[in-house]
Formats: C-alpha cells, structure tokens, sequence
C-alpha cells in the first residue's frame, strides 16, 4: 500500500480551516461564529495529527490533545458569553454588539 | 569628615525642589502658615547647607571639584555626566542666592500676607531657586542651559503673579520675549560651541578652546557674541533692557531676588564662567565694557526721571548691573562678581524697604504721592539710608564703595579712560536719583492719605531680614569679599598700583558730590525743580528720560510693529498652508483610520485575514 | 486505508461547509457533529486511534452537548432561521468567500511546494505512546491544562450567573 | 540535567497557582473580598520575592521552559505588574455589587500563565502558556456582565484570540509538519516552504495579541469596555509575555528571523507606529486614546524585534519597563478615580477636566505617565525612546528612524491634550470628584510616578541590571 501524503492530509487541513475562517468572517448569529471557530481550531488538531502520524512520533498527538482542550475550554466560555449577551441584547447578532467604535 | 559636606551640596537644589513639589501639590490645603514655612524653610536650610560647604571650603577642606552626581545615559559616545561644580564662584552665587533668598523669602511672608494663592507665590519663588541653583552649580551647559531656561520661566510667572490684571499678564509676556530674544542666541551659541569640540562639560569646553583656538579666531568671537546675546537678555543691558523696568509689575519680593540679586545678574555669571572664550575675542571683550558703560549711564539718566519707587529702584538696577559689565569688560572678572555680591545686598535691602513702603502706605507706589515718611516708618527710613548710601557708594563705610571703587580703578589700570570717566559719571548720577529718591519718600509733608496713616510694620518677619541686609550693605558686607584668584586670570590692575589712591579719591569725591548736590537739590530746590522739568528743554529731558530715551516706542515702532505687518500680511500664503499641511493631513489621516475602527466584530476579523493573506503570500514566496 | 481518509475528509469538508452556509441552527449543529466524526474518522485511518476516539468523545460528545444546550435554552429555531436566511444574502459572501480562498490558494500552493516528502504509512501511534510522553517531560502540560479549565471554568461560571442588566452602566444603548 | 534547580526555577509559578487554589478554596467555604484579596498579594510577593531570590548565573532548563536573564527579567516585570493590578482591583472591585474574589483567582491564573509565557522554549508550552494568559482575560474583560461595554469587549477578545488561536496553532503545525519537532531548537533545524507558512500564520496569532497592524483592530474598543483592572493587565503583562516570547522565537528560530519576514515587520512596524499614533490623534476617551498609545508603542518596540541583535534585546527590555510602569501608571490613575464601579469609569476626557485642581497628586501622576508615553526627558519613556532610536541609527535603518520620529511627534500632540485638560480650570460639574480610596492606592500610583521620574533622571542602576543578564 501506498499511504498517504502528507501534503494531502495538510491540505484537508487547510481546507478546513478556510470554510472555518468564511463562517467566521460571514455569519452574524453568534452561535455560527463559534462553531466557525470551533471547526477552525478542529482544523489545526487535524494538521497536528497528520504531522505526527508522517513523522511517526506522539508529539503531534499530545499537542491535539491541547487542543481540544483548549476547544472545549473556549467553548463553554464562549457560549456561557453568548447566553449573557442573548440576556443584554436579546438577540445574538454580532452586528448588535458593536457600542465601542471610533 | 570633610567629603560629607561637600556631598550634601546636591541638597540645595533638592531642598527647595521638594519645596515647590510640596507646595504645588497640596492644592491649598496647607494654609497660610504652612506655604510660608515651608516656602522660606527649603531655602533657609539649603542656606544652611551652603553655609557648612562654604566653611568647609574657606578652611580649606575641601578644594574646587567637580561632583560627578551620576552619568544620565550612556549610548554609544553621547554620555552625558550630570555634575555640579563647586568652586570660589560657584560658592559665591550659591551664598548670595540662598542666603539673600533666605532673607527675601523670610521677608515675603510679612509681605505677601492675607494675599490670594500665596501657595502659588511660594511654588514658583522654590522653583526660581531650585533654577537658579542649577544654574550657577551646574558644571555643563546641558544643566547650565536648563536652570536658565527655568528661571526665565519662574520669572515670567511671577511677574505676572497678579494675573487679573492684564497689563501685567503683558509685562511677563514682554519680559520673556525679550529675555528670549537673548535666549536664542545662547542656545545657537552653545550649539556651535558644542558642534565644535563635542563636549557638553564647561571646564574641558573651555580648555579645548584655548588650545583649539588662537586670539581673535572669527569663530572664537561668533561664539563669544552669541553668549553676550544671551547674556544681555537675561542682564537687561543696552539693547535688550527693556523688560526689566515693567518686570516691576510683580511682587516686590520677586523684584527684590529675581530682578535684583539674582536672576538678572546671571548674565554677569554666565561671561565670567566662559571668561575663557571671551579672553579669545577680545573684541567682544571691548563691546561687553562699552556696553555695560553705555547702560549704566542711559540708565542712570532714566532713574533720574521715573516717578514710581520700583521703576526707579530697575533703571538702577540695570545700572549697577552696567558697572558689572564695565568691570567684566576689562578684564577684571573679580571685582565684576564683587560687586554682583555687594549689590545683592544692597539692592535687595532697597527693594525690601521699598516694599515695607508700599504696604504700609496701601500699595501706593508713585513718589509725588508719597513723602514725610521718615517718622512713621523708621526702620524702613534707616534701610534707605544704608542703602542708598552703600549704592551710591558713600566712601569707607558702605560695601558699595569698596566694589565699585575696584571696578572705577581697574579701568584705568586697564587704560580705558573712556570707561572710567563713564564710570564717575555714573557714580553722580547714582547719588543724584537716590537722593531724589529718599527725599522723595521720606521728606518733606506727606502728600496723600495714604502717607499719612502710614502703620509701621511690625514682627521679626518685617524687621530682621530688613536688619540684616542692613548691616550687609556696610562696611561688614565688604568683608565678606570672596577670594576668587584661582578661578580668574589676574586683573589688569593686580600688580600696578600707580594711581591707585588718586582713583579712591577721585570717586569719592564724585560720589561724596552726587549726594551732596543730590541733598541740596531735592531738599531746597523740589519746587524750582519741578518748574524746570515742566516747561523748555527742561521738559523734554525729563519726559524723554522718564521713557528711558523712548527704547519702547522704538522699538515698537522699527521691529513690532513691522513684525506684525509682516506676519498679517503672510498669513494665508503657500508656505504657511505648506506648514499646516502636515497637521491637515494627519487629521485627514486620522479621520479615514478613525471609519476602520467601526466596532464591527466582522471587519475586524476581515482585516484579519487580509493580513494573515499577505502574510503567507509574502513569507511563501519562491 | 487511502480510501477511507479520502472519504472521511470529504464528507468532514462538506460537512462543514454545510455548518457554515447552514441557516437552522439545529441543522447546522448536527451538520458539525458530523464534520467531527468524520474527521475523527480521518484520524483512524491516518493510524491515531487514541486521538481518534478523544475526538468522538470529547468534541461530538461533550462539547456538542454544550452547543445543542444552549440551542435549546435559546430556543433557536425556525424565526432564527428566517433570520439568518434574511442575513446571508449571497452578496455578504462574495468578499469573504474570496478572502478566505486567496488564504487556502496560498497555503495549498505553499503545501505543495514543500520539501517534506513525506508518506502516511499505517503506523499507529497508541495511547500508551502519548501517555508516556503526557505523564513524563511534558508534566508541566498537564498543570496548566488544569489551571486553564480551572480559569475556564471560573469564568463560565462567572458568566453564567444570572443579573438584572444594570441600567445604571447600561450604556447609551 | 541538574533536576533541583529547575525546580526551584518553577517555584514562583507553583507560588502563583498555590494562591490561585487558595482563593478558589476561599470561594467554596466563605466569600471574604479582603482575604481574597490579601491572599494574592501574598502569594504574589512572595513569587516576586523568590524570583528575586533565584538570580542563578548559568540557565537552567527543563524540556519545555529555559529560566535565563530574559525570562527572569520577564517574570519579574510580570509579578510586579500583577502586583499593582492586584493591589488597585481591590478599590476598584469594593464598589463591585456582585462576587468580587474570582477576579483574583482569573488574575492569578492569568499571571501563571504569563510566568510559563515568557519562559517557554517549546510550542506546547508557548501555546498553553498564551491560553492560561487570555482564557482569564476573557473572564476578566466581561467581569461586569452587567455593562453592555464589559461585555461587548470580552466578546471582541474572546472571538477574535479564538481565531488568532486558531492561526497561532495551524502555524505550528505547519512549522511541526516541516521540522517533526516542537521544541526551538528543533525548529532551528529546518527550513522550507512548510515551515515559512507556518512562521507567517504564528506572527499573525501573535501579532493580534501585540495589536500590530493590521491585527490591531480590536484594541481600542476591548480597552474602552473592559473594567480597568482587566485592561491594565492586558496592557502590561499579555503584551510583554507576548513580545518577550516572540522575541526568543526571532532570536533562536531562523524562520523568524528570514529576510522577506523581516522587511514585512520592519514594513509593520512603521505601519504600526503610524497608524496607532494617527488613530489616536482626536480620541476623546482615555481607556481608547491609551490602547492606541499601546499600539504605537509597539510598533516601536517591533524595531527591536526587526533589528534582532544583541544589543536589541537590551533594548527591548529598557523599552518594555519604561512602557510598562508608564502604562501603569496611567491606568492607575483611571483606576482610582473609576473606584466605584457602580457608575460607568473615567474613560471620557471631560472626567479629566481640571483634575489637578481636585485631586492634584494623581493629576501629577498622570502628567508623568503622559510625558513618559511622549517620551519627553527626564521621564523613563525618553530613556526608552532614545535607545530605540540609538537601536535603529546604529542599524542603519533610516526608515524606522523617521517612522519612530514621525509617531513620536504626532504622539506629543494627544498625550498634551491629555495634560492640557488636567490643569484647566475646573468644568461646572464638580460632583465626579471621585473623592477617597484608601491611601495605600495613591501611594502606588504615586510611587509608580516617581519611578517613571527616576528611571528617567537615573537609568544607570536598571540598565546596567538589563545589561548584565544573561540570554
């Protein structure tokens, strides 16, 4: 068997990380902005892992590990935020929240 | 033992530093009685350290040195040295501004009491000291520099210390523009002086000078001419003199150490510490004489003819200060700064009395309105007396006579007859005006209500620095003179001796004239006098005196006013819409920038990207 | 194997692009929940089963879960729907669309042109591997692992709390 | 491997989660704000005083961190800036009606993270080390859920570091993907396309935490909205771990230091500097007007980051402190006169108006940290300034010589404004005198003024300090 190229697996990656970043530049409803972020730092475990598994060594793998962390960390900040500001604003356009300016 | 002092020489600038710090930041919370503690107490104990140094130094403990306080920052070749210099001279100004200020400070809480924001007078008078200190002990022109500037700015803020009234808001105004004309000079100079031998320290300047340059190099006599600019602003000499006389619209105090004792002298100090440069012009050497005899006697005449105390007391101060530039012209370096010393005393004993006058008389300040006052007002009748004698240098027992005596005989010794004959001429004049002056004041009936409900003052505050001065003015304060021969050359008249008492003799007999012709003149003749300067010539004298030979009027006439033409007439042309074009564009700028920061999450994640975008294009490049 | 992170990887990119042009939040969630598993399976067939199944767990289970409570919580359906489709008109896709493919252009183009050749071949790397590593020189990861949910979860809490708005610094809202 | 001394080099960051478990044990069996409070100022202290303690001659390293004179000189800066943040949160939370000791559990946590920061030497460490630093910063900014502006701010934060995040690891993946290592040295070993991307897409992770150009957007608005605590931790210890970490990747990573990356940061650097300084030209509010400052400071500082040598980092690290106690000082001010957070902060200059006639010490501080921001002399921010300067001319970078001048001069403008309000005469709404506050707080305030005035009169002691570490 032939395997696969490491390239291939970095530019799923990358791919990833692109539909990621549109969501994050394009959507308003906040809860879209973090599953475009959410899909984004995916993107980045999934780079970490096919790096590790080309270069045979767990490195990469722990870093993944950091990263879901990180992901779930940043996760339950962010949509205990989202819940406060659906309080404040009553709604969960990001436009909304745009007071501070100039 | 003896290191300890000297290294608590930083502490009289610090002291009165921490003085102005305190008094500016208690935002009126410590009262009256606190300003004035603290406000005289800073000075007076920086006197004190000055008086432990100054003993250390006069018993020989401690020699001439530099104290290296610390180096600033130290990048490539530019380490400037933050250092004080304690020599002869630098102590001599250090006792005359601590000690003087301590008197004048001490004295400011009689006189200003009961005043608006006399917190604010204390502030700016520390600050004066803390410059003025700064100034004479720094042993580079970076510090020399600052402390000049500063006090310039002290100076300015207390003239216009009594700011609702709005001409005296334009007397500060003038005061610093005109002192600034001067200023220029002095930085363009030191900057040449700089950009020559790269150094900032005053002592290695000037050794680098003498060795770089001989006698009358052209760049040797541009730099002196640039200092003697700075110094004639600050000096109030011919022809940038005309700020002084106003400068009286401040506090009397202020009148009494900043535009008596100390800050306008500094110009005096400033050649006598280059004196080094002006050996090597000795050109501008000539000029400093010529000027400085040229102004005492244009000033002299001015005294003569002005009506209000103070203005009197500033045409004489600008006088004096003229025998100083006189002495330092010749060479006589010592005896210039003996008689800086000498007039401190007696100048702001004049100054003093003068305001103990105008406060007992309810601000009343113009002679024609004032008189008789010798009997209600003793103390301050005897501070005239004492000093105006020791100004108009009564032989033997005033401090005066022995410096002016020194300066009259070192011109002849140096041959300029032509100075000296100014100089004698002077000394008539002298007692001419302050005999005019006391007489004035003090004789004959008192001529307004104020005069005659006179209340003396009273209390410590009012009388001892009064007493004190006092006996400075005497022959005590002639005792006092520093010995300063090992930081000038020998004077032109040190070793000859030929026609030395002639000298003595001739100007005592000047001076001894002057009063008495001053006496008879204002005690019998006042009302033929006063016919004489109302009708005829008599009047033209006397109002073109009393305008100081119309200085004002020219000037304003020949630069303000064509200043001003000019500068209406420029203000909307290309260069000036060049200048502002910058500001315009900035502000342009900022408006554009200022749409990028619209608060929308979204764009900034955009710009984001289109940096993270060029980025890997830019770094990803073959 | 090749196939089977091939497929994966396709259905994970579709997936999310389905999340993110999605209009129903629901939709969109299980849409995600999807993108992960897929990718999960990607990291089975890359030879990573421990970071595989981590991937099941702890991202389409437990933060998945977070997500599809606060969906509910917010009852986010079909008016939040109507919303988004009256939001995404296709002219707010252009530019970041564009953006976002010029970034991709650039990092394929860089990915290819890369020296590193390097093939995937089926070694597993297992748990035991990672564990070893995680437990011995990397200890320190695991403390600030700790702190970081700690202050993560500090905040949450924080957050989460329920306040009246204050009208006093309500802003000039 | 000596393994003690490492260990010994970890106890100020064991010090700092110590105390963050206390507080948090604290919470679980009494709210008590003081004791929450005292706690963290103890036990950050006492990390201070060990890290002093811990001067050791020769680096010492585990796999992950390096304790040399940068990380040293780093964490010290760290400590003591959490320290006055800690000691002002105190006034500042007292007015607080909701919980108030999780703000110092979030700032503890916040503080170890910068700790680990600035002595990473490896990605995973440099990464967690970054999170720890802004996961509390979240927290932090939105501590006052129940302002629109504190809130709004940590949702900007929060977004937007998720995405610089995100960037920041695609980036080390790539470079991890190019090199199969993780650790800078492994980094060093190879370079290519892969590893080239990678160092582009770490700079912009890191670059949004510096706010450079054009990552800089979200400054201004998080400044504003945040409490004061939060945006003066941000402003002092996340930019300085931040810089300090990307200063050791650009001293031992190659790629960081490649030609084109560093015309483009030299090219942002100016940018920055520019930009920064322009925005803040008109600000009206202080909280907004001090975050441009921030950038522009920055991009100042980039000339130290492009130029990389030796002499650089001494440099940075006089520039760093002299900013960095400025800064403090500043939001120290606006701290103490936002004291009860019942009513919005002191951010609108008009609160400013005549404040010298009110409360004329803190007036006088925020006149030192405004001269020292302008880089006037005989303030600290001129010492810094001129070694920027001295940095670049020695160089031979004339065009990051003119942008510094450039900013520097349209910096002089709005930091005078600043001054120019504080000494008017007092406006006709005198009610915000904002009166009282412990003593202590002044005395902070006032004793980080007189810092800025010392380290500027007599930098000598600090520079021959910087001068003498060792990295």
């Amino acid at each position: 068997m032939s395997g696969i190229p490491m390239e291939h697996g970095l530019m799923v990656a990358s791919a990833l990380f692109a539909i990621g970043l549109a969501g994050l530049m394009v959507r308003r409803n906040l809860m879209f902005v973090l599953m475009s972020l959410e899909i984004m730092l995916n993107a980045a475990g999934l780079a970490f892992i096919v790096a590790s598994t080309a270069w045979a060594e767990p490195h990469g793998q722990v870093m993944y590990l950091m990263v879901i962390t990180l992901a779930a960390a940043e996760a339950s900040v962010g949509l205990a935020l989202v819940l406060q500001i659906y309080r404040h604003f009553r709604s969960l356009d990001v436009d909304a929240v745009s007071q501070l300016r100039g | 033992m003896m290191e300890m002092t000297v290294s608590l020489l930083p502490l009289t600038f610090l002291l009165p530093l921490a003085g102005t710090l305190l008094l500016a930041f208690s935002a009126g919370r410590l009262g009256e009685r606190g300003a004035v503690w603290i406000g005289t107490g800073s000075v007076g104990l920086a006197a004190l350290v000055t008086a432990l140094v100054g003993a250390d130094f006069a018993l020989g403990n401690a020699g001439p040195q530099t104290l290296t306080l610390y180096t600033w920052i130290a990048v490539g070749e530019f380490a400037p040295s933050i250092g004080l210099r304690l020599d002869a001279l630098s102590l001599t100004m250090l006792s005359v501004i601590t000690g003087v200020g301590f008197l004048i400070h001490w004295f400011a809480g009689w006189y200003m009491r009961g005043e608006e924001g006399i917190t604010r007078f204390y502030a700016y008078m520390n600050l004066f000291v803390f410059s003025m200190i700064l100034l004479v002990l720094g042993d580079n022109l970076l510090l020399l520099f600052l402390g000049w500037e500063g006090v310039g700015l002290c100076s300015y803020l207390l003239i216009g210390y009594y700011y609702q009234n709005a001409a005296n808001g334009a007397a500060a105004m003038k005061a610093f523009i005109v002192t600034r004309i001067g200023d220029v000079f002095l930085a363009v100079g030191l900057f040449l002086l700089f950009t020559q031998f790269g150094t900032l320290d005053i002592a290695e300047l000037v050794t680098r000078a003498t060795q770089a340059w001989s006698a009358g190099e052209p760049l040797a006599q541009l730099a002196a001419l640039l200092i003697l600019g700075g110094a004639l602003g600050k000096s109030a000499q011919l022809p940038l003199h005309t700020w002084l006389a106003d400068a009286m619209a401040g506090p009397t105090p202020v009148s009494a150490l900043i535009h008596a004792a100390t800050m306008v002298t500094a110009g005096v100090y400033l050649i006598a510490r280059m004196h080094g440069i002006f050996e090597l012009a000795p050109a501008v050497l000539y000029l400093v004489g010529m000027i400085g005899a040229v102004t005492l006697l244009m000033a002299g005449f001015a005294a003569l003819a002005q009506t209000d105390i103070k203005r009197v007391l500033a045409y004489s101060t600008m006088s004096q200060i003229g025998y100083m530039f006189l002495a330092l012209g010749v060479g006589a370096y010592s005896a210039g700064v003996f008689h800086l010393v000498t007039h401190a005393f007696f100048k702001a004993l004049l100054f003093l009395a003068a305001g103990a006058v105008i406060v007992c008389c309810r601000h009343e300040q113009d002679i024609r309105r004032l008189g008789g006052l010798r009997r209600r007002l003793p103390l301050a009748y005897l501070s005239f007396v004492v000093g105006g004698a020791a100004l108009a240098a009564l032989p033997l027992v005033t401090a005066g006579f022995y410096s002016k005596d020194e300066i009259l005989w070192q011109a002849l010794a140096a041959e300029q007859q032509g100075l000296l004959i100014a100089g004698l001429l002077g000394s008539l004049l002298t007692g001419l005006y302050t005999l005019r002056l006391i007489v004035g004041i003090f004789h004959g009936e008192p001529k307004s209500k104020a005069a005659e409900n006179a209340q003396p003052g009273r209390g410590p505050q009012h009388s001892v620095p009064l007493l004190v001065l006092a006996v400075l003015s005497t022959l005590l304060g002639a005792w006092l003179r520093p010995d300063l021969s090992a930081v000038f050359p020998a004077a032109p008249g040190a070793d000859a001796h030929a026609g030395h008492t002639a000298v003595q003799l001739i100007a005592s007999a000047t001076a001894i004239i002057g009063i008495l012709l001053g006496a008879w003149l204002f005690l019998t003749q006042g009302p033929k006098l006063a016919r004489l300067a109302a009708e005829g010539a008599g009047a033209f004298f006397w109002r073109w005196w009393h305008r100081a030979f119309g200085f004002d009027g020219l000037y304003d006439r020949v630069l303000v006013r064509p200043f001003l033409g000019l500068v209406q007439s420029l203000r909307r042309d290309w260069l000036d819409a060049f200048c502002g074009l910058a500001g315009q564009l900035a502000l342009v700028l900022h408006a554009g920038l200022s749409r990028s920061q619209n608060g929308q999450l979204r764009h900034y994640a955009i710009a984001t990207v289109v940096g993270a975008t060029l980025m890997v294009v830019i770094l990803a490049r073959a | 194997m090749e196939l089977a992170f091939y497929a994966s990887a396709l259905v994970a990119l579709l997936a999310s692009l389905g999340v993110v042009t999605g209009t129903n939040p629901v939709h969109a969630l299980l849409y995600l929940i999807v993108s992960l598993i897929s990718v999960a399976l990607t990291f089975f067939a890359l030879g990573a089963p421990f970071a595989g199944a981590l991937q099941v767990i702890v991202y389409a289970g437990a933060i998945m879960v977070l997500f599809v409570f606060v969906v509910m919580m917010l009852n986010l359906g079909s008016d939040a729907s109507a919303q988004e489709r009256a939001w995404l008109k296709p002219r707010t896709w252009v530019g970041p669309s564009i953006l976002a493919g010029l970034l991709l252009l650039a990092l394929l183009g860089t990915l290819l042109r890369g020296d590193v050749a390097r093939v995937i071949g089926g070694t597993s790397i297992d748990a035991q591997a990672v564990g070893g590593l995680l437990f011995g020189p990397w200890l320190l990861v695991v403390e600030l692992a700790a702190m970081l949910l700690l202050a993560a979860l500090v905040t949450a809490s924080h957050l989460g709390r329920d306040a009246e708005p204050d009208r006093a610094s309500g802003g000039e809202s | 491997m000596p393994a003690p001394l490492p260990l010994l080099s970890l106890g100020p960051f064991a010090l700092v989660c110590a105390a963050a478990v206390t507080v948090l044990l604290g919470i679980a069996w009494q709210r008590m704000h003081t004791v929450s409070a005292l706690v963290t100022i103890v036990g950050l202290l006492g990390a201070l005083v060990l890290q002093l303690a811990l001067q050791t001659p020769d680096s010492a390293e585990t796999p992950l961190l390096v304790f040399d004179g940068l990380s040293h000189f780093a964490a010290l800066m760290v400590l003591g800036s959490s320290l006055v943040v800690a000691l002002l949160s105190h006034t500042y939370l007292r007015g607080y009606t909701g919980p108030r000791e999780e703000f110092y559990l979030l700032l503890l946590c916040a503080a170890a993270g910068a700790l680990i920061l600035v002595a990473s030497q490896h990605l995973a460490s440099l990464f967690f080390g970054l999170e720890l630093l802004s996961m509390p910063l979240y927290g932090m900014l939105a501590y006052r859920f129940q302002s629109s502006h504190s809130l709004e701010a940590g949702l900007k934060y929060l977004i937007l570091s998720a995405a610089g995040s995100a960037f920041l690891l695609f980036g080390m993946a790539l470079l991890y993907a190019q090199t199969g290592a993780l650790d800078f040295t492994g980094l060093a070993s190879e370079m290519g396309p892969w590893a080239l991307a990678g160092t582009g897409l770490m700079l912009v992770g890191l670059g949004f935490k510096l706010s450079i150009v054009p990552f800089h957007l979200w400054t201004p608005d998080v400044y504003q909205g945040g409490p004061v605590p939060a945006t003066m931790l941000l402003a002092s210890i996340s930019k300085l771990a931040v810089f300090v970490v990307l200063l050791r990747l650009v001293l031992e990573v190659p790629t960081f230091r490649d030609e084109a990356l560093s015309a483009l940061l030299a090219g942002l650097a100016i940018l920055t500097m520019i930009v920064g300084n322009l925005l803040a030209l008109r600000q009206s509010d202080l909280k907004r007007l001090l975050g441009y400052s921030s950038i522009a400071h920055f991009g100042y500082l980039l000339v130290a980051l492009v130029i990389g040598s030796r002499f650089a980092v001494e440099t940075a690290g006089v520039y760093l402190i002299t900013y960095l106690v400025a800064t403090l000082t500043a939001f120290g001010v606006v701290t103490l006169l936002s004291s009860p957070c019942r009513t919005e902060e002191a951010s609108n200059l008009e609160h400013y108006r005549g404040l010298f006639w009110r409360r004329p010490w803190l007036a006088a501080a925020l006149t030192v940290a405004m001269l020292s921001l302008a880089g006037i002399p005989f303030t600290a921010g001129f010492i810094g300034k001129f070694y920027i300067l001295a940095l670049a001319v020695d160089a031979q970078r004339w065009w990051l010589v003119a942008a510094v001048i450039a900013g520097s001069a349209i910096g002089l403008y709005y930091y005078l404004r600043v001054m120019v309000a504080l000494f008017l005469r007092e406006a006709a709404d005198a009610s915000r005198a904002g009166r009282g506050g412990h003593w202590l707080n002044d005395t902070i305030v006032l004793v980080l003024a007189l810092l800025v005035i010392v380290l500027g009169v007599w930098p000598a002691p600090a520079v021959d300090w910087l001068a003498g570490l060792n990295y």
